[in-house]
């Protein structure tokens, strides 16, 4: 089903190279990201600090390694949860209907009807900061747009024929589901949330820069662009660094989800 | 429609109520002013927060209907007047950068379909891409000081002039850009493979005619779908560029209400946005029905 | 197709010729902001409706430039004549008379009278709720007018610091007769007409303010023709407001981040100064909460705070070294104290003395399988209070300390620390013309930081009597020993860990002159501000 | 065996403002099919051929009328008698692609419906596929290809295979041949036939094409707007319809043979 | 009129090509009808895309499409667009999906008339009024229908009118009942003769059916898998046919057949050489 395409090679390696810096990232970093050194502090470029030392003399290079954990580890597990949650409510409301599926579509019309960031905005305003807070902010403000996908494919692949035809031969709801169903959705919603990983990077960023997602001295890289948002004129690859960094991450999953399309799909080009 | 607007009012003023801080206490920290409890329990009375939620949410409601938000807790004046003001400013600055988006956008995107793999289309769209996947806040901060200090060519920040809507708006539409041309190349391609264009083509249409008639006109509804939605994140992504080039727009305020913990403003915000998002997609089906006369068959309700 | 393309043009020409009729109003505006009398200053937030009497919106500084007190507030805590020449306490401390200026006219053009005294007075007093945290507004009895220009103020009971609290800029200043609305002002006024050196003409809310220099002031006017305010919310984009000569001068504390400050200073292309000390950035401690009970603890970590570090570093040397509560300068704070030295040895000596052990393969201490943690909640918002939390962090951690760091929206870190979950966390005190008492005063009343501070003390009960005992002393001699006291108590518990001064600063245009710091952090003294 | 009484089906069908429409699919229709016959039900596309096919198969429930299967209501029985009926109920579907689900082995596919009626094991499973498809005409190692490897004549045949598999003693075959080519048509007739004989069959044939009826079924009904307007019960007597629609789809079908007239006029045009 | 010399196509897909007509010759002579039977695969489709120059850009000729002595696979697709419509007419399969859903009726044949003649909008829907009046159909209330709201039997009909509102020289119908039913069909297939004798068109009629084909054509080109197996005039080849696969198919839509004694499978071979059996009757020698 699948073709091998070299973009899609490379586009999965450096995916895979970003993910292992996430998890390697306390081995990687040449430097403690969290140790202070005020003599060193606003360093250039060095040897010993490759991206130079912040206003609190610590390693640019490792603050970054480190912040690509938080980044990716959550706009990963958003992806998984994400996942598992739209698949649940989108299959029982596509394929039950009656009124898991009403209210379904009518949360979904009213959920929609705020626009991401506000809705996240509100609700980690209303918990509070913190990782955790804003992972489930962007869950509840994502998901609901998956589920409804969900829920017109599963609605699509109920009407099919063999679907038609093992519920006409008497085959338990939940093989239909397991077996006519999943493997349909699952590949499509996959995509689509690898795709969509790069907007929930930068919605992370977005928070975290307004002061509500991560706690110092945790490094984020929209933290550390607002932390050096005031050595702009002083000191401007402080904040162009970790500035690129979420750029360079957001266009990553962009092409990688670009090429999977392409792969397993040539037609959506 | 209004059964989903009356969702959104629902959203709106419970979301705000889940907020755990007490509004009363908010009024008196924002105004770093000693608590005490009869001074408390003034407030409480006086913006009638002793009542039961379902009795607030009512009185609100039907003040709502008749765009009476209350007050705000912060400025004592009436939110309709202050979210209306600045909801001037914001809407001139989503739709400069909406059409930015649909003017940029459907160049790149329609030249990339006509003249599909061209040097220029490719890096064209490398780099509008690459743009795009910038935070707007850093791209904000960035074209600030490049475009404006160190050259010098437009105004720094506030809001008024043409000029100084420029910077703003293209950082706003930026991200929004890649989006549409691929969206537009896509379904502009999708449609092209459409039988119904091989049969224009052996009816020795002009190739004008069928980009234009067909191939254009049959994209417009999911476009029309897409740009409703975008308008809901244009507004709600003002917030930030709203912060970054220091205009006084509804995002900016939004996120100082936020931080006050004003409720009334909260809510009122909530409503206006959810309502005029369900208005932008209204408006955009009823556009879809007037270009495909299938889709008026299917709606079934309004 | 074509109607579509139509339709868009329509909205394309719509949006445009809105753009091009604000343009004009900007125009206007912006034409005057070259004149050689005009100065262009920054805020980070609107200036408000400029209701003198009540808070909120409002900035303090706009509501100074328009409205006089009776009395404002001079070196070292001396009282000095303003819109009320003179003045006179009852022997009891309960009745205060005094004799108004003669021929002080507002800006409407009706004359400053006693009736007219009153009825801000009482119009504040009918707002009382709103005031209540305002010991001077609270204890007022009743105002009267006695003559044309005299008027008599009652008190409930005697309290010193009232002629002090008269100098605040808000709520007991004077507005003219004909801005009240039926209800006095609480729910808004008519237009902001005062007698200060400035008046208001031209306002757009979140964007520009324009003040005009009074021309019928009662005291030495303005040099500068007009005052024009921008709202730049973001720091970063003041200062580059100010490089590009969009703006002349950026004043205030937290208007500028220190880095800036120091930027610009070094640059050498801006006027820049520091004030005096206005109040003091102090680390509370909580004595009722986790590891901090400990008196031994506490004075390990004053031991452990390297303030020259966090000064110079952070601070960019902006601000001076606090050694005390208050600064020397403020009434009854020059008593002599010996300050706790940075003393890394002393620091773990004292550590170890209550039991917090290194145990070896441990990065933190611990007593019976307990972590030395210390909770410290920060706002995420204050990038100062931020590096100061995160060096903190990181310098204690040699110490085998574990700060924990929470970052928070202001709002809820407020609320955390009104219930007291906290070991450590930042605190102002009130300034100039508060403190001392003032901000001793919030030690006794309760979900507030200094009452978190001192509950947990043996002699937390003596401390707020002594608290409430000088508030209401009327012996200058008597207070004085109160105050020794209190503040002897709160140095040797070791409950506040000063920091430094803040400083109002500023930087500005070359072109600007005479530039200098009113008494009170809030107050920007542009009367006596010139331009080149 | 199967006896269809005054079965009536509408369906609602939403227009603009909600406003609801009926339509009537199939209206009193009175059949009765012999075991062991292949009774033809022919008509335009719209007159509601498969509809009554749903309705036997029990996918969808009448209004009025019942249908009774061996002398049980299809619709009202007990759930183990209904888990039997499906047994004995099968159906080919029209297009073969869209009948598999293209992501299983066609071995998956054909042992679909004995994994639910019959109760055997891994290996009889597989054993009993293989065989299955010997038995329609295809090889061993077909088990476990993927329905795009197929040609639709072959695909067709899994389908028949997976109908057969649980021993049915009824099939509906809805259009089952139409979409393929001429030839494959007749092989797919010819294996049909030859399952009807060794496994005992009862087949209803929908169709629209009066040819194929010719060679296929024993008896054939026409309907028009959901009625059955003539039922022929000799298949040789076919020409003799007398309805006018029945005749009308008799003279639609499309001769090999020149049509005389059409050939006179034309050599006339050229000689002139 | 329209000459096919030894043609083949090659479709190419990434890095493969794959020949789907093979080396067909055949002509259509001016006022003829000839007929191309096949199944699906066969090459038919691919045949009428071929003379039309459709989808160019990733299809590989070989051998020669002569119309009126100048080569089509010489011309620019300038030239072609001239051509289309105007000179050849296509009808192809499926009505339905032909007309672009949400353009009403008019405007098809106004963007045609447009597309190849200077003439106002006005004209042009004077012009299509006429036209479709010709065809016996209610112009004035055809011609501002969106096409989802009319039948496929009508759209075909509408479609052939479409075809020939420019008086084409040659009118190639692709499968032009597939999608219909029987009683449709018949009716579509008469429409289609009737205006073949009044205007003389000549005409390419492609059907999987041999029924329409034998109704319909004066001239039966038989094609397997891109190959034609045998040509002749009908009569010869319906009355005699040649090669076994003709037979075969034949045989199949015998009135009079037996199910059991049909052949159900043809797997000869279609490579042998053409030649010609009688004059203007050519078939492939069997293996």
């Amino acid at each position: 089903m699948m073709k091998k395409s070299v973009p899609l090679i490379i586009s999965s390696m450096i995916v895979l190279l970003l993910v292992s810096t996430a998890v390697f990232a306390p081995w990687l970093a040449p430097n403690d990201p969290y140790a202070t050194n005020m003599a060193m502090k606003l360093q250039g470029m060095s040897a010993a600090y490759p991206f130079g030392t912040d206003h609190l003399g610590r390693c640019v290079l490792s603050r970054l390694i480190m912040g690509a954990r938080v980044s990716l580890f959550t706009a990963l597990g958003v992806l998984a949860v994400t996942l598992v949650l739209s698949m649940v409510v989108g299959v029982a409301a596509g394929y039950l209907g009656g009124i898991a599926d009403l209210v379904l579509m009518r949360a979904c019309d009213i959920l929609m009807a705020i626009p991401h960031f506000i809705f996240a905005l509100v609700i980690v305003g209303a918990l509070g900061g913190g990782v955790w807070n804003m992972f489930i902010a962007i869950i509840i403000v994502s998901w609901v747009g998956y589920a409804r996908i969900i829920r017109n494919m599963v609605r699509g692949l109920k009407e099919s024929t063999y679907v038609q035809y093992a519920k006409m031969t008497g085959v338990p709801t939940v093989k239909i589901v397991k077996r006519h169903i999943l493997p349909f959705v699952f590949p499509q919603i996959l995509l689509l949330l690898l795709i969509g990983t790069g907007s929930t990077v930068l919605l992370i960023s977005e928070l975290s820069f307004l002061g509500l997602g991560v706690t110092a001295p945790m490094p984020e890289w929209g933290m550390m662009i607002s932390e050096s948002k005031m050595y702009l004129s002083s000191n401007p690859m402080l904040m162009f660094v970790p500035g690129a960094m979420i750029s360079l991450t957001v266009l990553i999953f962009d092409w990688f989800g670009d090429t999977l399309r392409d792969a397993i799909d040539p037609k959506m080009k | 429609m209004l059964a989903a607007i009356w969702g959104v009012t629902l959203v709106s003023f419970f979301l705000i109520r889940l907020i755990p801080v007490d509004p009363v206490e908010a009024y008196f920290a924002i105004n770093n002013l000693p608590v005490t409890e009869e001074a408390i329990e003034e407030i409480r009375e006086e913006q009638g927060l002793n009542k039961p939620l379902l009795f607030q949410y009512g009185l609100w409601l039907m003040n709502a209907v008749q765009l009476d938000f209350g007050q705000s807790f912060l400025t004592k004046t009436p939110v309709a007047e202050e979210l209306l003001s600045r909801f001037s400013v914001t809407l001139g600055l989503a739709a400069a950068a909406f059409f930015i988006v649909i003017a940029i956008s459907g160049i790149i995107g329609i030249w990339s379909v006509v003249k599909q793999g061209g040097l220029v289309d490719r890096f064209t769209r490398a780099l509008v891409f690459a743009t795009a996947s910038m935070p707007s806040f850093w791209l904000g901060f960035v074209l600030v000081y490049v475009v404006s200090l160190k050259w010098g060519i437009l105004p720094l920040m506030g809001w008024g002039t043409i000029e100084q809507s420029v910077l703003p708006a293209f950082t706003l539409a930026l991200g929004y850009i890649p989006y549409y041309i691929r969206l537009i190349r896509t379904s502009m391609l999708e449609e092209i493979e459409k039988p119904h264009i091989a049969f224009a083509r052996a009816r020795g249409v002009k190739e004008s005619i069928i980009i234009r008639r067909h191939v254009l006109k049959g994209i417009l509804p999911a476009l029309f779908t897409s740009l409703a939605m975008t308008c809901g994140g244009l507004l709600g992504g003002a917030a930030i560029i709203e912060a970054v080039f220091a205009i006084p727009g509804v995002g900016r305020y939004l996120v100082e209400s936020m931080a006050a913990r004003d409720y009334a403003v909260l809510q009122g915000f909530i409503l206006i946005i959810g309502t005029l998002y369900v208005i932008f997609n209204f408006l955009a089906d009823l556009l879809c029905a007037i270009v495909d006369p299938r889709a008026r068959l299917k709606r079934g309700d309004i | 197709m074509k109607n579509w393309f139509t339709l868009i043009l329509v909205l394309l020409v719509g949006v445009l010729a809105a753009c091009s009729n604000t343009e004009k109003e900007q125009g206007n505006s912006n034409s005057e902001t070259t004149g050689s009398d005009v100065l262009t200053m920054s805020w980070a937030k609107d200036i408000g409706s400029g209701n003198p009497h009540v808070y909120a919106e409002n900035e303090m500084f706009a509501q100074a430039m328009l409205y006089d007190p009776l009395v404002t507030y001079g070196k070292n805590g001396k009282i000095e004549p303003a819109l009320a020449t003179s003045w006179e306490t009852s022997e009891d401390g309960k009745t205060y008379t005094f004799k108004l200026r003669e021929n002080v006219l507002y800006s409407d053009g009706t004359t400053l009278t006693a009736e007219n005294v009153k009825r801000n007075f009482d119009a504040v007093l009918e707002n009382s709720a709103a005031h209540s945290w305002l010991e001077a507004v609270a204890i007022i009895d009743h105002v009267e007018a006695v003559d044309e220009l005299t008027v008599k103020v009652q008190l409930k009971e005697a309290y010193y610091p009232f002629l002090q609290e008269l100098t605040l800029i808000r709520p007991l200043r004077m507005l003219a007769d004909s801005a009240f609305l039926e209800d006095g002002t609480k729910n808004g006024i008519k237009a902001p007409v005062g007698t200060g050196p400035w008046v208001l003409t031209d306002y757009k809310k979140d964007s520009h303010a324009e003040f005009s220099r009074n021309e019928n002031y009662w005291g030495e006017k303005p040099k500068l023709k007009k005052v024009i305010v921008k709202v730049i919310p973001d720091s970063q984009a003041r200062t580059m407001a100010l490089q590009n000569g969009d703006i002349d001068l950026i004043f205030g504390s937290g208007q500028l981040a220190p880095i800036e400050y120091q930027t610009l200073a070094q640059s050498g292309q801006y006027e820049t100064k520091i004030s005096d000390p206005l109040s003091t950035r102090i680390l509370a401690i909580n004595s009722t909460y986790g590891a901090t009970k400990d008196k031994n603890v506490r004075l390990a970590l004053q031991h452990a705070l390297d303030r020259k570090t966090i000064i110079e570093h952070v601070l960019n040397d902006l601000e001076k070294e606090a050694q005390s509560l208050f600064a020397p300068g403020y009434p009854y704070s020059d008593i002599s104290l010996d300050p706790y030295q940075y003393d890394t040895d002393k620091s773990i000596e004292l550590l170890e003395k209550a039991g917090w052990k290194l145990e070896p393969g441990n990065e933190f201490r611990t007593k019976n399988g307990e972590t030395l943690t210390l909770v410290m909640p920060y706002n995420s918002n204050e990038q100062v209070d931020k590096a100061i939390a995160e060096y903190i962090q990181g310098a204690w951690r040699e110490l085998g300390i574990d700060v924990q760091l929470i970052g928070e929206e202001w709002q809820l870190m407020i609320a955390r620390a009104k219930k007291g979950e906290f070991n450590l966390i930042a605190n102002d005190t009130w300034g100039v013309p508060y403190d001392p008492h003032m901000y001793i005063r919030t030690m006794a009343g309760e979900q507030q930081i200094g009452y978190y501070a001192q509950k947990g003390i043996p002699t937390s009960d003596q401390l707020t009597d002594n608290i409430s005992k000088v508030i209401r002393s009327t012996n200058e001699e008597e207070r004085r020993k109160l105050y020794e006291n209190i503040l002897q108590t709160i140095h040797e518990e070791a409950i506040f860990m000063p920091i430094s001064y803040r400083t109002n600063y500023l930087a500005a245009n070359k072109r600007v002159q005479n530039l200098s710091f009113s008494m009170q952090q809030y107050e920007v003294p542009l009367n006596t501000y010139e331009v080149k | 065996m199967l006896e269809i009484k005054n079965v009536s089906k509408s369906y609602r069908k939403q227009g603009w403002f909600g406003r609801k429409k009926d339509i009537q699919a199939v209206k009193n229709v009175n059949l009765k099919l012999k075991e062991g016959i292949c009774l033809a039900l022919v008509g335009e596309s719209g007159s509601g051929k498969t509809t009554l096919g749903k309705l036997i198969l029990g996918i969808e429930e009448p209004e009025a009328g019942e249908i009774l299967f061996k002398a049980q209501n299809i619709h009202k029985a007990e759930a183990g008698v209904k888990k039997q009926l499906r047994k004995e109920l099968q159906i080919v579907f029209q297009d073969c692609y869209s009948a598999v689900n293209p992501r299983m082995k066609i071995k998956d596919i054909i042992a679909e419906p004995m994994q639910v009626h019959l109760s055997l094991s891994k290996e009889a499973l597989q054993q009993k596929v293989e065989e299955l498809l010997v038995q329609v005409g295809l090889q061993r190692a077909d088990a476990a290809k993927f329905p795009h490897e197929l040609s639709g004549g072959q695909l067709q045949r899994v389908t028949i295979a997976r109908a057969i598999s649980t021993d049915p003693s009824f099939i509906v075959l809805d259009e089952s041949i139409n979409s393929l080519d001429l030839l494959v048509q007749v092989s797919i007739l010819k294996l049909l036939k030859s399952l009807q004989k060794t496994q005992n069959l009862t087949y209803l044939f929908i169709t629209h094409d009066l040819h194929a009826v010719k060679l296929f079924a024993d008896e054939v009904a026409v309907m028009e707007q959901g009625e059955i307007i003539e039922y022929v019960a000799d298949i040789k007597e076919l020409s003799r319809m007398v309805h006018p629609t029945s005749r009308r789809l008799l003279d639609a079908r499309l001769s090999i043979k020149r049509d005389a007239s059409i050939q006179d006029s034309r050599q006339k045009e050229t000689v002139s | 009129m329209l000459e096919i010399r030894d043609l083949s196509v090659f479709i190419q897909t990434d890095n493969s090509e794959k020949e789907v007509v093979s080396h067909v010759n055949f002509t259509v002579p001016q006022g003829k009808i000839v007929g191309i039977v096949g199944e699906s695969g066969s090459g038919k489709s691919m045949l009428c895309n071929a003379i039309m120059q459709l989808f160019r850009q990733n299809r590989r000729y070989t051998g020669d499409i002569i119309y009126k002595g100048t080569s089509l696979l010489a011309k620019s697709e300038r030239e072609m667009r001239h051509l289309r419509g105007k000179e050849i007419s296509l009808i192809m399969q499926n009505p339905m999906a032909m007309f672009n859903p949400i353009v009403k009726i008019g405007d098809h044949f106004v963007e045609t008339l447009q597309s190849h003649e200077r003439i106002s909008k006005h004209h042009a829907r004077k012009r299509a009024a006429e036209q479709l009046a010709r065809f016996q159909l209610p112009e004035d209330e055809l011609l501002d229908r969106y096409p989802h709201e009319l039948s496929g039997g009508m759209l075909q009909r509408i479609m052939i009118a479409l075809a020939a509102c420019m008086q084409p020289n040659l009118l190639i119908a692709d499968e032009p009942t597939t999608a219909l039913d029987t009683m449709t069909q018949m009716d579509i297939l008469d429409e289609l003769l009737h205006f073949h004798q009044k205007t003389k068109t000549s005409m390419l009629i492609v059907s999987h059916d041999l029924g329409v084909i034998a109704k319909m054509a004066d001239f039966i080109a038989v094609m397997r898998r891109g190959v034609v197996v045998e040509y002749g005039p009908a009569e010869w080849v319906l009355a005699q046919p040649a090669h076994s696969y003709t037979q075969a198919l034949l045989a199949a839509r015998d009135e009079h057949g037996d199910l059991e004694k049909l052949a159900d499978s043809w797997e000869g071979t279609t490579i042998g050489p053409l030649y010609e059996y009688k004059p203007g009757c050519w078939v492939r020698e069997e293996g």
